[in-house]
């Protein structure tokens, strides 16, 4: 299940829904981003979090197929949050639903590292009098 | 073709999303160059390659050809997650 | 935080809890186990998990130390449950509090890793006319 | 010293802990020798190292002194997590 919101969301209510659907699931990893204080030794405010929504979802229909094909999933679920987060807010949880534990680590730890790397976010970070596009090189 | 801008691309352009119609622009190459013209900041990171293409939701890094009803977006590198 | 207990646990509640005292914290990798159906082909109903309780805090206190040596963690968090717990219940909650996401998820992995082997946790499975006692030898 | 015993272990001494006081069992290869003694259906699993041992808490894989106020637990394999 992919789901790109603004609201936040409940990690425990979020993974229950899909755990409830698959009594062979046995272990479920995930991760949970949140928007941090500081940053590159600036503190942080809040961030502006922009996306390409329709891309977002082809890239994570995308990431999803190509984990199953490397990894024994049962299910997977990733919620990307955009718009204005405050510091402390969740900002992404990527859950991998698997009979055991090694493709759910493994397939998790994939998922986000393509999605740092490829999916259609921006980050604005706003700073007490500034505020900055974030990019991995420029 | 729909073009859309990101980030601080869009601060640049001005523009979420402009509607291009040219018969001289064929493919992405052609683009690019239209872009630059109309967006002469845009230059510089066009040529330290930093900006980033998308034809139809999909990555795109060598020169494709376009059609009228393509949605291009151009945007820096991201940064989600 | 080590907690061995019976009851079910949140794990939004018990991430939160954690994350509130931390504003550094950018990353956060849990793993969750569950009771399967199914093991082994049988067809479990229940299963019984019994504890060394003082031992199973000692060794996770220590490998949390661990952990610490080898990754930059913020705060962790273990949560075990023993005792009678039917097939898709919670057994335990491992979540690894970190800046950036590569500390997390190795640790967290580490920690499971640890945990599988050497926590004193034996479970017995109970099918439609037996039980079985789970062990890796033997 | 306080023995402690658990999972099938326990079925098999009918005990999940008792107090052993000898003047004869000073290590823990002493403990194994009176405990299989006492308990001969253990003496298989003893003998294909099955059995895991912990003293006060710790997992002990050699021969080291006991004392009175020691607990040791004989449990097998852990099937946690």
């Amino acid at each position: 299940m992919i789901k790109i919101q603004k609201k936040d969301f409940n990690s425990e209510e979020e993974i229950n829904k899909i755990k409830n659907l698959h009594s062979n699931v046995g272990a479920v990893t995930s991760f949970i981003g949140y928007v941090r204080e500081e940053n590159d030794y600036k503190k942080v405010r809040s961030i502006n979090l922009e996306v390409y929504k329709e891309m977002a979802y082809k890239q994570f229909e995308k990431i999803i197929s190509k984990a199953n094909l490397n990894w024994k999933l049962v299910d997977s679920l990733i919620i990307h949050r955009y718009g204005k987060l405050n510091v402390n807010s969740k900002i992404v949880l990527v859950a991998c639903f698997s009979s055991h534990r090694k493709d759910s680590f493994e397939s998790c730890n994939f998922i986000m590292d393509y999605l740092k790397k490829d999916a259609p976010f921006w980050k604005n970070e706003f700073y007490n009098n500034k505020n900055e596009w974030l990019t991995n090189s420029n | 073709m729909k073009i859309k801008y990101f980030a601080w691309v869009k601060d640049i352009t001005n523009h979420e999303e402009e509607n291009i119609n040219s018969i001289q622009i064929k493919n992405l190459d052609e683009l690019k160059v239209f872009i630059i013209e109309k967006y002469p900041t845009l230059k510089k990171h066009m040529e330290k390659k930093i900006l980033r293409f998308a034809v139809n939701q999909e990555y795109i890094m060598k020169n494709i050809t376009l059609k009228d009803n393509d949605e291009i977006a151009i945007f820096p590198p991201v940064s989600g997650g």
